[in-house]
């Protein structure tokens, strides 16, 4: 097992590169322009890096996701992925949605496998990689199980396991976990930290819960609703991976005061 | 006809012996109750033969005439042909329309239509197009067994969850893919019911057709037996039609707890062992 | 406003003129023989009967409303009969097994098999069509009922059963409006197989209805007429499943957007009606005193 | 096992329809029942190579649809089909060219029928009284019946009892009707079960045409051999009942086993068909010009067909002569031969 390696490195080293994603003057527009989802919005994510898409329902956080996977069209403005103009869903890019959105009929296995199907054909290497990430995940006795005999937060877990084996860099997570009860989203937040650095991914997460928020990003980015605007963006000076005690240290309380006022600031 | 896949949760106390002997005991009551009541005279000969007859009759139409046979073969081939046909036209279709909105759109109006209008009527109408052969008899029961699956499929594959076809798209997954990998197999519980409901429609139109047009067949033995008032070898080809559709009915739910195993946590749990089992034999004691 | 209407002529012009081209298709098909007229007959033939007892001769409307009287008879009774049978068979262990098996048998045997024993019994008036419409649409109403009566939300019963609720309230306020969807999938099953059920009694003995009809036009060599009928019959059965259909839209409202925001606005006038009413009343009192 | 086999193999046969011998002519002959005591000249026919010694083969197309019988004639699925008087008059009527070939069931026309243990005994007495129509296709019948004693459809309350045995058996044994108008067939089986029926049809409903065979005039032209071979192996095998019955009903029992489970009752049903199918005329199958003639007023009275026609029109008396024309004594030897070898 090769994935027990060390911690990825600190946020400094992942601002390093060049940018990843790219959005100049973005701006996407719902019934003929009369609903007006995501403005202005002009940002550079770095390879690595975890970025925090954090504002109310209705923000425009998963239209900008979406627009990032490629699956919904941008209405003007610019958006690169690996410098290239999105144009559709793109190989680089991967998404994992609130509900698990997995098939019934397939075990955790062969669920996992599902992209590597989709791109072609699966050897034994794609079989053991999966089984691998399922190990990961810490799903290993769970993989020939099917998803009705799991509980919700294995079969996110599933789900995680999957987006990890489209082998894409770029990690998009729309609320991923925000079904799940506290005590298990807090674990799974400090499993995917573990995992997304493990992988070295870039990574876009979508929530409303501040805390969560800060705890598992480098930047957050703060939307507001009506037009959808980012509205700010909050740097998370902590490394990670960060044990989940760190949210009990004033520095944290501070900057989810600063989120806050970022809110506070246009509503 | 109707899905009757299962009647509730089964009431405690399944199978014992003592069910099975109060079973019983209320079929030989019923029985006894009708060849009481015929021998009294409360049930009309003409249309009630007694029980005993029926009995005599099974062992008369199987055994010492045995001329039960071909005509129960050729109703069940056609039977068979014509859901074969019929239910692989209607899903065929209902892949195409679910794939194409728009002639979703457009063909949703006449397909109303042709539900609403009962196909018993269409019968003589296909008799008359296809002529007096095998053929127009198992083109009736593929009418009859054609739109049940075509619904069912259609409502199945505009069913699947639009997260799931989004993860489809996000991976790239063409639309063959998506179709093949998400949307048939989404759809599978419900076409699995809608096969079942043709299969339990399919005897009915056989039988309809059979007794519009037909040298051969169930129907024609009991239009025979009826036509010559002997109804206790009518009631022998009524019973065993009965038969015949439970056990139609029965094999049907099979299928569908084979094909849809997802839906039941004890065969989820066996084809889960089995493809541990079968990972094992193939790459190693790796899990 | 102008939008809105266009938005919905759009799609209807789109519709006529598909159907226009597929008439234009099948009178072109008949013109160079690719249709046999003599068995299916050319559309303004059709359209042209269709005038004819609809308008000229109004021959369809006393076999339309016969049939339609049969089937709803049949629906009514076998629904009736079926809805009473699950309840019982959903309130009692021993009666749903020992009765079930019957009622499956009785399902899996064509119950156009059954036609002379019931023409026997209930004659050769409208009853023996009621009687077959009724045989054929129970067990549509019988099983759907009674799954849905006997599955509950585990949690929502423990709810009810935390609040001391009695076997009878759980039964009327929590199992039948929680089955109520169901046992409208039944009915909408049931009432066009009643359908079925009348027009296959009518082939087989009747004096009027439109099966009586259309075999007297097609025997006498009008397959157009004929033809007319049977789309007479499609027309019966669409208003059949429309008037389930609204009775559903009406009593399960809960499962439509619309109709759901219709009772929730109806309810809030009842309720400020009532409101209004109270505080209305202390007025008029101290009017009158 | 044996009986099973072949009784498989029969099916197997029935399914396929006639690939059976490819040399042969296909005669598809579309009649309203299967194969039957009630068509024992068919059975007999293919029992003893009649139709095999014609070059022809019969494909028996039973159909009971609501569709005209003369459309498969039209849309050429049928070559030759049974048709009652009225059929005839109608199809000739709307224009179809048709031609009478032959008289198959002379003595079994249309009828008015009481039960056996009822009062009336002439059309007279329904006046206020309920009549079941077989069909609704009888309702004619009854109505010619009613003009011949000066009455009408309104003296009497009409109702259609059905085709279905038992259910016409009833409404004969509990005379829930006064009277049933029907035809011949309609009530062979229930005679031959006991329930004594009575007729009391007036001479201008009986004076009439029974089922007769008649072809699409351009079979004529195209088939002609192959039809005067069915209608003379036709012939062949009713000629056959008139001085061998014995033999028929051996024919008769092999080859629908059904009808004689209970042996009284086959005996009973075959011998009324015998009655039926016999031709009373002296050549088999004679057409009769005059009644086809006398029946038309009656018909048209009642809007059954809105113009008279000729009956020179549509009689083609030529395929009955060819139909006669054949060897009696060989017959008969033919026949004794069989019994000997089979019986």
């Amino acid at each position: 097992m090769s994935t027990h390696a060390q911690s990825a490195g600190p946020v400094d080293a992942a601002l390093a590169g060049p940018a990843v994603i790219a959005a100049r003057d973005l701006r996407k527009t719902f019934g003929g322009g009369s609903v007006v989802a995501v403005e202005d919005a002009n940002f550079e994510i770095r390879p690595g890096e975890f970025i925090s898409l954090v504002g109310p329902s209705g923000c425009g956080k998963s239209t900008l996701l979406r627009m990032v996977a490629g699956l919904l069209d941008r209405t003007s403005g610019s958006l690169t992925v690996h410098d290239a103009e999105v144009r559709g869903p793109h190989h680089s890019v991967a998404m994992m949605f609130q509900k698990p959105t997995l098939l019934d009929w397939r075990t955790s296995l062969e669920n996992v496998l599902l992209p590597t199907e989709i791109a072609g054909r699966v050897t034994d290497a794609d079989r053991h990689r999966a089984m691998d990430l399922l190990e990961l995940a810490g799903l290993r006795d769970f993989a020939f199980s099917f998803p009705t005999q799991l509980s919700g937060g294995m079969q996110q877990r599933v789900a995680l396991a999957r987006l990890l084996q489209t082998g894409a860099d770029i990690l998009l997570l729309d609320e991923p976990f925000g079904a799940l009860d506290e005590f298990t989203r807090e674990h799974l937040n400090v499993e995917l930290m573990r995992i997304v650095g493990e992988v070295n991914a870039t990574t876009l997460f979508v929530t409303h819960n501040i805390a969560e928020a800060i705890f598992l990003a480098d930047r957050v980015f703060v939307m507001t609703p009506r037009p959808g605007r980012i509205a700010g963006i909050v740097e998370v000076p902590f490394e990670r991976p960060r044990p989940p005690s760190i949210q009990q240290g004033a520095e944290f309380n501070a900057l989810v005061s600063r989120v806050r006022q970022t809110f506070g600031d246009r509503g | 006809m109707t899905d009757s896949s299962d009647l509730g949760p089964v009431p405690p106390g399944g199978r014992t012996r003592g069910v099975i002997a109060r079973h019983v005991a209320i079929l030989v009551t019923l029985l006894a109750a009708w060849e009481i009541a015929c021998r009294m005279g409360w049930l009309d000969p003409l249309f009630f033969p007694y029980p005993s007859a029926i009995l005599v009759g099974f062992w008369r139409l199987y055994v010492t005439q045995g001329n039960i046979w071909p005509h129960l073969g050729l109703t069940m081939a056609e039977v068979l042909a014509g859901f074969l046909a019929g239910s692989a036209l209607g899903i065929a279709l209902a892949v195409c329309v679910g794939l194409i909105d728009r002639l979703r759109r457009y063909l949703k109006p006449y397909v109303i239509v042709l539900e609403a209008t009962p196909r018993i009527a269409i019968g003589p109408v296909i008799i008359a197009a296809f002529g007096f052969g095998w053929t127009s008899k198992t083109a009736i029961v593929m009418l009859v067994c054609f739109f049940a699956p075509f619904v069912n499929t259609l409502n199945g594959m505009v069913g699947v969850e639009p997260e799931k076809v989004s993860m489809f798209r996000s991976m790239g997954a063409s639309k063959l893919q998506t179709f093949r990998k998400l949307m048939l197999p989404s759809a599978l519980p419900e076409i699995s019911a809608g096969l079942r409901l043709a299969m339990a429609s399919a005897l009915g139109g056989a039988l309809v057709a059979e007794f519009i047009a037909s040298n051969a067949g169930l129907g024609v033995l009991i239009t025979q037996y009826t036509g010559t008032l002997n109804m206790s070898s009518a009631f022998v080809c009524v019973l065993t039609l009965s038969a015949l559709g439970y056990f139609i009915f029965r094999s049907m739910e099979e299928l569908d707890r084979i094909l849809v195993f997802w839906t039941d946590r004890d065969r989820t749990a066996r084809v889960s062992r089995r493809r541990l089992a079968s990972w094992r034999a193939r790459m190693g004691d790796d899990a | 406003m102008k939008d809105h209407l266009l938005s919905r002529a759009v799609p209807l012009a789109k519709h006529l003129l598909v159907f226009a081209a597929l008439i234009a298709f099948w009178e072109a098909a008949a013109a160079i023989g690719l249709i046999d007229v003599i068995l299916l007959p050319e559309p303004h033939q059709i359209a042209a009967s269709i005038w004819d007892l609809y308008v000229e001769n109004r021959t369809i409307y006393r076999h339309f409303f016969i049939t339609l009287y049969e089937a709803l008879g049949g629906f009514l009774v076998g629904g009736a009969l079926g809805l009473a049978l699950a309840v019982g068979s959903s309130l009692n262990d021993s009666f749903r097994r020992y009765v079930s098996p019957y009622a499956i048998l009785l399902n899996v045997t064509p119950g156009l098999a059954l036609t002379p024993i019931v023409i026997a019994w209930f004659g050769f008036g409208y009853s023996s069509k009621i009687a077959l419409g009724a045989i054929v649409c129970f067990f549509p109403v019988f099983v759907n009922t009674l799954i849905a009566l006997t599955r509950s939300d585990a949690e929502t019963l423990e709810m009810f059963r935390s609040m001391g609720a009695s076997e009878r309230q759980i039964f009327w306020k929590l199992r039948v409006p929680s089955a109520l969807p169901m046992i409208f999938a039944g009915f909408k099953i049931a009432i066009t197989t009643a359908l079925v059920g009348a027009v296959v009694a009518e082939f087989s003995q009747a004096t009027a209805g439109i099966g009586v009809l259309m075999q007297r036009l097609s025997f006498s060599l009008d397959m157009s007429a004929a033809i007319a009928a049977l789309l007479s019959m499609s027309l019966l059965g669409l208003i059949l499943f429309t008037l389930i259909e609204l009775l559903d839209d009406r009593i399960v409202f809960w499962r439509r957007a619309a109709r759901m925001d219709a009772v929730s606005r109806k309810r809030r006038a009842r309720w400020t009606g009532e409101r209004e009413k109270q505080s209305g009343k202390p007025q008029g009192r101290r009017r009158s005193t | 096992m044996t009986r099973f086999m072949t009784a498989t193999a029969l099916g197997a046969i029935l399914a396929a329809g006639s690939v059976a011998a490819q040399d042969l002519t296909t005669v598809n002959a579309v009649m309203p029942k299967q194969r039957s005591a009630n068509y024992f000249p068919l059975i007999v026919g293919e029992a003893l190579g009649y139709f095999e010694e014609e070059g022809i083969e019969v494909n028996l197309l039973p159909s009971d649809t609501p569709i005209p019988f003369v459309n498969f004639l039209r849309n050429g699925q049928a070559d030759i089909a049974m048709l009652d008087s009225a059929e005839v008059l109608q199809a000739v009527a709307a224009g179809v060219d048709l031609r009478v070939v032959y008289e198959v069931m002379q003595t079994a026309p249309d009828g008015i029928a009481v039960s056996g243990e009822s009062d009336i005994s002439d059309v007279e007495q329904l006046r206020g009284e309920t009549v079941g129509l077989v069909s609704d296709r009888d309702r004619v019948t009854m109505q010619i019946a009613l003009d011949a004693r000066g009455l009408t459809e309104d003296d009497v309350t009409t109702v259609v009892v059905g085709e279905a045995g038992p259910t016409l058996a009833a409404a004969f044994r509990d005379q829930t009707v006064a009277a049933i108008a029907g035809s011949g067939p309609d009530w062979l089986a229930i005679q031959a079960n006991g329930i004594p029926v009575s007729l009391i049809t007036p001479e201008e409903v009986s004076n009439k045409p029974g089922n007769t065979f008649a072809v699409a005039a351009g079979t004529l032209e195209e088939k002609g051999d192959a039809i005067e071979g069915y209608l003379r192996a036709w012939s062949k095998g009713m000629y056959v009942a008139t001085f061998a019955p014995d033999v028929v009903a051996k024919i008769a029992q092999d080859a629908v086993p059904e009808e004689w489970e209970d042996p009284e009752f086959g005996q009973q049903y075959l011998e009324n068909a015998i009655r039926l199918n016999v031709s009373v005329t002296d050549t088999l199958g004679g057409l009769n010009a005059d009644t086809w003639e006398s029946i038309q007023p009656g018909m048209q009275k009642f809007g059954l067909i809105e113009k008279q026609v000729a009956p020179s029109d549509f009689l083609e008396p030529g395929p009955v002569e060819a139909a006669n024309d054949f060897d009696r004594a060989e017959v008969e030897q033919e026949v004794e031969a069989w019994r000997d070898a089979n019986m």
